[in-house]
């Protein structure tokens, strides 16, 4: 199936938890909840802040060592966002449950993969983010998030964003990062064959992506005209939008 | 008469209050007492580290890494996966030819590489036997992984284990011979599983873990396999040849400390530790590994990770390439 | 169900290499015929403080018997503690000893699983049994104490297992190791012992070279026998000649009782030589 | 880990007095489910179930694998229903509660042992190679009645799933990929259903359907029945509780069956309709879509 | 009263001229919104940022999340147990209990002091709340000595609402400032009823007719997950009153 052009999200879609979001993008589909501040565990409890517990859970199959290290990425980013320490030694629990991923109608995939999936970093990023607005939890921030593949066309290099999985697959390297609605580099996560020079490109792509109208500080706008790839969406705005529908639906009474 | 003043001999500071501690003897004191890391090093000081390799006999390629108070021992251990046994197995159709992507494809799905790391031995009181791999080991064996086939330094046709039948004529079995009078059937893989053992810890895992894994395949000599008929099984002789490895990645790793402990970020001074020590990674939450291979003459980026703060921008992850280049020159030395 | 916290292999088995030659009995090359006098244990080197940051540490290493394919012994421990128990668990007037001891996957011929298995757990617990001999465990009230030994090499030969089929030799000579290795740890830890415990083993072998006439040997290396009678593994005190712990394996006529304590005092003797490394080791460290 | 909060005494007393003036909170006769919807996702065996603020989704995945040694002519079939903090902060992975090993009891007891799947078409290889067909459920939401809600899903999703065909030449196995063949349904026998009853009162003489996460946490005693729209019952679970009258269990079954029969009609509507939609589009479509990106 | 209003994410810059100032009285930061020394002012959620020129106060406007206890909040609780000289109540699942001392209710002592069985529920106000210690409760105006209304809640029922509603309906012109009517549009039916609104999301409704406090139950439910304006609303009460005769 045509995997969607724009993203889309729908908030507060769990009646039951804090807070939720159903995000999907580029093929993901991703609910994500949120619950706290609660009580924390014990083991868990931090005297001067509050403790971001993050589990993802993969569509199929049992969550295996690659959706620790996704737990582990996400939890250390979100920590970042969310003013922890306005709640000392309670909980924030977000719970990330991929209800689909892209799928390559070109190999059978095995269930269980133990090699990261960087691809699906944005989409979970993105959910748990919107998640934590409609759970209302104090943040320091926003955050919004690309992926962008070098692949290379018979010699020449050009980059993809939101590549398909085929073109994960033989892209020569693959790039994940991460701004602060401050413009900060969050988080970045990149792997197989590149230069500091071609890093130095996919950095402005995927700062155009994710900052553009908060930022548009004239991040290099030629070399993103002559770049023929598709130049993605403008997350930041969709961020925007979506939480605009629900302020409005939320204070309708006004 | 002096002022009776309190003072703690370090290892208490250090226990009773850590980020004052590393914070105090990171700001310069005075000419006498210079600013450096709790560990006597320079901020951008990495710990000197020493390989030593094939001292296990029970494995096909082994190498033992210090580095500072941490040890780690990496073992390959080769088995063979007659193709029967993969359940997805699926022949190459004599058209689709042998890509880059079609090989690293098959080294990932018949998962012919195992890499598993150890932490529950007690090489940190954090990490005590008895309980399932933390989140930490988990995390850990997955970079590794990942890196193993992202860098593609072990090549499938290294792994292969060819059924030869000769046309005519008996000639002695070569493994790479490529003679055309000769038909090959592909009767099994070897997989080798690389498991990584930590005798003690001291911080920066992932860096001396990726070094053991690289230093052991490098080590790390195959048996000649063949297809016996009679037998109806992969038999091997005594001779073995070294696995082929492509490049050489090193990971470089640094952490970032905030001089406010629970402060804004962004707010007061930041320190880049390279090669950060347990309390250093305690006191950190901001940390960057760059994998970077230079052997080709030019430094190619195998691998950036970056994640837990917003120090670190453009320009010094910039900036870090060079270090990591520097990095990639001490230990490739280390190597020899 | 394959281990979700681990990266697993292929979900088919995989077999270790076999050999083309190891099927005839001819290229089975033995191993030249023991060497070292009879009542004399291999060269034994001991370290402590391996690792920093534990309580205690030490590394214990025996040498390779001359051939290839044949492994020493190589052994790492940490002790962890004393430190408080849990507020869960009960009242203790004296210190809880928790031994783990552990193959790593590659230690033996035949690769190791990490869920620990029943050798490893008859191992942990003699190697508890020799300890608490060995500590004054009332000096800890309500404390406990991990004792963790890493296997990183066991002493162990390819070809035997499939001479004799059984282990039980090998896992002798490891355990008498891990109790040798562990006393240093515990004195690295300054965890008060009432002597200084170590781990001896000696067997009852018959060599085809001396016609089939049974000896006893202390330290043996089974791929340099023909056939193991019986052996016995003794965690000694030597001051107060005491054995916290003994381990005896095999069969004998149950009338040779003589044979039996010699066996014994074999066993001793090999502890007594260990200990002599022990206590020079600890010397370095402590002088 | 946090437990789930008691409901308060007020609660309590309330809702059994509404109950015994035949009133539910949401207005719902006893016998009354909350509106059912079901929504298949874009890939194949996917079905994401609504039962008022309910919701499920179950995920059906099938690989090739080794079968069980001490049975090599059976495929591999497995239902996972494990519980996330996402139904509620109270459950915990790895750490199943007693809501949890109940509701896979029962899932499993009715779909997989009434033999629902053919599970020796599963087989490929004897003793080698069969499928391993999976589903996963992922309970999203829980305001009562996980177990009828994920009995559909569950059934709705391997009804609606496509495994990758495979063919034997020469002894050789090929599975294709989506690509190269049209995936082909699962040999499916029957379809069960879960229905499930909640008592109240001294006698468990009140009984209700598909009652709400309020209404459950007060009931006596409850009773899940699962048949096919045939009338065959598969298992009838009346674990503990109150004690209630035989008569008024038939009773049950009987509407039960009624019920059956809507989910059955229900669901092969839905199926039959996503069949429409994905015939428009077709895997020709599928492709051209994959490849103008 | 004079507010502009816009949106606003965590972490946006406010347009400082925005921000209300006065010459005397200082500005006050509501709900939504922290401080930045030295003088940054930054939303931590989204929702409408409202300044009130008048009060020189800027707060945002949000509705959802979990109910974090403040100073002075009208909050149901429900008892868990009762300890030496205290009951502990739960404000909302799985956070820490608040506690209630046994003798802060009218006219309290050791022998009078009401009895509260485990489950039982309060209409308390939080006599303290900061994030470093859990909550306490007072049934009682440290003041006047009064209940004014605070005291266990005994028979009726008790429904979860949305945050924002119960915010509403706690305003002293809920119909003008909150836009909700169903209450008083009930009882205008005629339907005899009470109420206690608790700033934690939770309404008690208490009536002799037990059909009255399910009507009245669906009534707020509907109003607030639909988000019905007044007109709705008066639609939605013919409609269940007709159901109900």
């Amino acid at each position: 199936m045509p995997a969607t052009r724009e993203p889309e999200a729908d908030l507060s879609v769990l009646p039951k938890a804090d807070g939720s979001a159903r995000y999907s993008y580029a093929g993901y589909t991703v609910t994500g909840s949120v619950n706290g501040p609660i009580e924390a565990q014990r083991r868990d409890e931090h005297a001067y802040e509050a403790h971001v517990d993050v589990i993802v859970r993969p569509a199929a199959g049992v969550g295996g060592t690659r959706e620790r290290h996704l737990e582990t990425t996400l939890q250390s980013s979100l920590t970042q966002l969310i003013l922890v320490k306005n709640f000392p030694r309670s909980l924030i629990q977000i719970v990330l449950q991929v209800e689909s991923a892209p799928e390559n109608d070109y190999v059978n995939t095995k269930l269980v993969q133990a090699s990261l999936n960087f691809a699906i970093i944005p989409a979970l990023l993105q959910t748990a983010v919107l998640a934590l607005l409609s759970a209302a939890v104090p943040m320091r921030a926003t955050a919004t998030s690309a992926i962008v593949a070098v692949v290379s066309q018979d010699g020449a290099s050009e980059l993809v964003a939101d590549p398909s999985p085929r073109e994960v697959e033989a892209a020569q390297s693959v790039h994940v990062l991460a701004f602060t609605s401050q413009d900060e580099l969050l988080l970045a996560e990149s792997e197989g064959d590149f230069t500091v020079k071609e890093w130095d490109d996919v950095y402005d792509t995927a700062k155009r992506i994710c900052c553009q109208s908060g930022a548009t500080k004239g991040e290099s706008i030629e070399m993103v005209l002559d770049e023929k790839g598709d130049n993605g969406p403008d997350m930041r705005q969709f961020l925007r939008s979506t939480l605009e529908t629900k302020v409005v639906a939320d204070l309708y009474w006004k | 008469m002096a002022q009776p003043t309190l003072t703690f001999p370090r290892p208490v500071f250090a226990k009773l209050s850590p980020h004052p501690f590393l914070l105090r003897s990171l700001c310069p004191q005075s000419e006498s007492d210079p600013a450096g890391r709790t560990n006597g090093r320079a901020p951008r000081e990495a710990r000197s580290i020493n390989i030593h390799t094939s001292s296990l006999s029970h494995a096909h390629g082994s190498a033992v890494i210090r580095t500072g108070d941490t040890t780690v021992i990496c073992g390959v251990r080769a088995e063979v996966l007659p193709v029967a046994s993969i359940p997805q197995f699926r022949p190459r159709a004599a058209f689709e030819e042998e890509t880059e992507t079609s090989k690293r494809a098959e080294l990932k799905n018949y998962d012919l590489l195992v890499p598993n790391i150890e932490l529950a031995t007690g090489c940190a009181p954090q990490f005590l036997p008895g309980v399932p791999p933390t989140a930490l080991a988990q995390t850990l064996s997955t970079r590794v992984y990942s890196l193993l086939h992202g860098s593609g330094m072990v090549d499938v046709e290294d792994l292969r284990i060819w059924k030869r039948q000769k046309k005519e004529g008996e000639m002695e079995v070569d493994e790479d011979g490529e003679e055309e009078r000769e038909e090959q059937e592909l009767v099994g893989y070897w997989v080798l599983y690389v498991d990584l053992l930590f005798v003690s810890f001291d911080g920066n895992p992932f860096d001396a873990a990726w070094t053991a894994v690289v230093a052991a395949l490098k080590d790390t000599k195959l048996p000649v396999a063949r297809w016996d008929t009679e037998r109806e099984a992969v038999v091997c002789s005594r001779e073995s040849r070294p696995l082929k490895v492509r490049g050489l990645p090193v990971a470089c790793s640094a952490a970032v400390f905030l001089e406010k402990e629970y402060g804004e970020p962004g707010e007061g001074r930041h320190w880049i530790l390279l090669d950060p020590d347990r309390l250093e990674e305690t006191l950190c939450r901001e940390v960057i590994t760059m994998v970077v291979d230079c052997s080709s003459g030019e430094t190619r980026i195998r691998a950036i990770e970056k994640q837990g703060g917003t120090v670190v921008g453009r320009e010094l992850l910039r900036g870090f390439a060079g270090v990591a280049e520097q990095r990639w020159k001490e230990v490739s030395k280390a190597m020899q | 169900m394959a281990d979700r916290r681990r990266i697993n292999g292929p979900p088919g088995a995989t077999i270790p290499p076999i050999y083309e030659d190891a099927s005839d009995k001819s290229v089975v090359t033995r191993q030249p015929p023991r060497s070292r006098p009879a009542n004399a244990i291999r060269q034994t080197y001991l370290k402590t403080g391996v690792t920093p940051s534990a309580s205690g540490s030490a590394y214990l290493e025996v040498e390779m018997a001359g051939k290839p394919g044949v492994s020493g012994l190589k052994l790492s421990c940490t002790v962890h503690g004393p430190r408080s128990l849990p507020r869960s668990s009960l009242f203790s007037p004296h210190i809880i000893l928790s031994t783990h001891v552990k193959f790593a996957p590659f230690a033996t011929k035949q690769r190791r699983g990490y869920l620990r298995d029943p050798t490893e757990r008859d191992l942990g617990s003699h190697l508890e049994a020799a300890l608490r001999g060995a500590i004054i465990a009332d000096r800890w009230p309500k404390s406990g104490v991990d004792i963790i030994v890493s296997i990183i090499e066991g002493d162990q030969d390819r070809e035997t297992s499939r001479q004799q089929g059984d282990e039980a030799w090998d896992m002798m000579n490891t355990l008498s190791g891990c109790i040798t290795v562990a006393s240093a740890a515990l004195a690295d830890a300054g965890i008060d012992c009432v002597d200084t415990v170590a781990g001896g083993v000696a067997a009852l072998v018959r060599d085809d070279a001396d016609n089939g006439k049974p000896k006893i040997v202390i330290d043996p290396v089974p791929s340099e026998h023909d056939k193991i009678e019986a052996a016995c593994c003794v965690a000694y005190l030597p001051t107060r000649d005491e054995i916290t712990n003994l381990w005896f394996k095999g069969d004998m006529p149950d009338d040779d009782m003589a044979t039996y304590m010699e066996l014994v005092q074999q066993g001793i003797q090999a502890s007594k030589h260990a200990n002599r490394v022990l206590v020079q080791c600890i010397g370095e460290t402590v002088g | 880990m946090p437990r789930e909060a008691e409901p308060s005494l007020n609660e309590r007393q309330f809702v059994l007095q509404a109950l015994t003036e035949n009133l539910r909170l949401d207005g719902r006769e006893f016998d009354k489910y909350r509106p059912l919807e079901l929504t298949f996702g874009d890939e194949y065996g996917v079905a994401d179930v609504t039962l008022g603020k309910t919701r499920v989704l179950a995920k059906t995945s099938a690989e090739v694998t080794v079968p069980y040694v001490d049975r090599p002519l059976d495929g591999i079939f497995t239902i996972a229903t494990e519980l996330s903090p996402m139904t509620s902060p109270a459950f915990e992975l790895n750490r199943p509660t007693e809501t949890e090993v109940l509701l896979s009891r029962l899932i499993e007891k009715t779909v997989r042992r009434s033999g629902a799947m053919d599970t020796e078409s599963l087989c490929l290889v004897a003793g080698q190679k069969c499928w391993s067909v999976r589903v996963d459920v992922h309970v999203l939401s829980h305001d009562g009645n996980l177990t009828d809600a994920a009995c559909f899903a569950v059934v709705a999703a391997l009804r609606h799933f496509r495994k990758p065909d495979t063919s034997m030449e020469g002894g050789v196995l090929t599975v294709y990929t989506p690509a190269e063949r049209e995936p082909v349904p699962l040999s499916w026998l029957h379809s069960p259903f879960c229905v499930t009853w909640s008592f109240y009162g001294e006698e468990g003489e009140i009984a209700l359907l598909d009652a709400s996460w309020s209404e459950e946490q007060i009931r006596v005693g409850s009773c899940t029945i699962s048949l096919n729209r045939h009338g065959e019952i598969c298992q009838i679970a009346k674990l503990g509780g109150t004690p209630v009258e035989a008569v008024a269990l038939l009773q049950c079954t009987n509407v039960a069956l009624t019920k059956v029969k809507e989910f059955s009609t229900f669901l092969d509507k839905k199926l039959a309709e996503d069949a429409k939609r994905r015939d428009k589009g077709g895997l020709m479509a599928e492709l051209s879509a994959e490849n103008d990106r | 009263m004079t507010t502009e209003s816009l949106l606003v994410l965590p972490g946006d810059e406010i347009d400082p001229s925005l921000i209300p100032t006065h010459k005397k009285n200082p500005l006050r930061l509501g709900p939504g919104l922290r401080h930045v020394p030295p003088n940054h002012i930054l939303p931590t959620v989204a929702g409408q940022l409202v300044a009130d020129h008048r009060k020189t106060s800027l707060y945002v406007e949000y509705n959802g999340g979990r109910y974090i206890p403040s100073v002075s909040d009208l909050v149901i609780g429900q008892v868990t147990r009762s300890a030496a000289d205290l009951y502990y109540v739960n404000l909302n699942p799985y956070t820490p209990n608040a506690s209630l001392p046994h003798l802060a209710f009218e006219g309290a002592t050791k022998k009078t002091r009401p009895q509260l069985a485990p489950g039982a529920l309060v209409y308390a106000r939080i006599s303290l709340a900061n994030r470093h210690m859990d909550p306490e409760l007072e049934c009682v105006s440290a003041t006047t000595g009064k209940a004014e209304g605070l005291g266990p809640l005994t028979g009726g029922m008790i429904f979860d609402i949305s945050l924002g509603l119960a915010r509403r309906l706690l305003m002293a012109r809920s119909r003008e400032a909150g836009g909700i009517a169903v209450l008083e549009l009930l009882g205008a039916e005629g339907l005899a009823f009470e109420t206690a609104v608790g700033r934690n999301g939770k309404v008690w409704v208490g009536s002799e007719n037990t059909k009255t406090v399910v009507l009245v139950g669906r009534a707020l439910k509907e109003t607030d997950e639909k988000g019905l304006d007044v007109e709705q609303q008066k639609k939605l009460v013919q409609k269940l009153i007709k159901q109900m005769r």
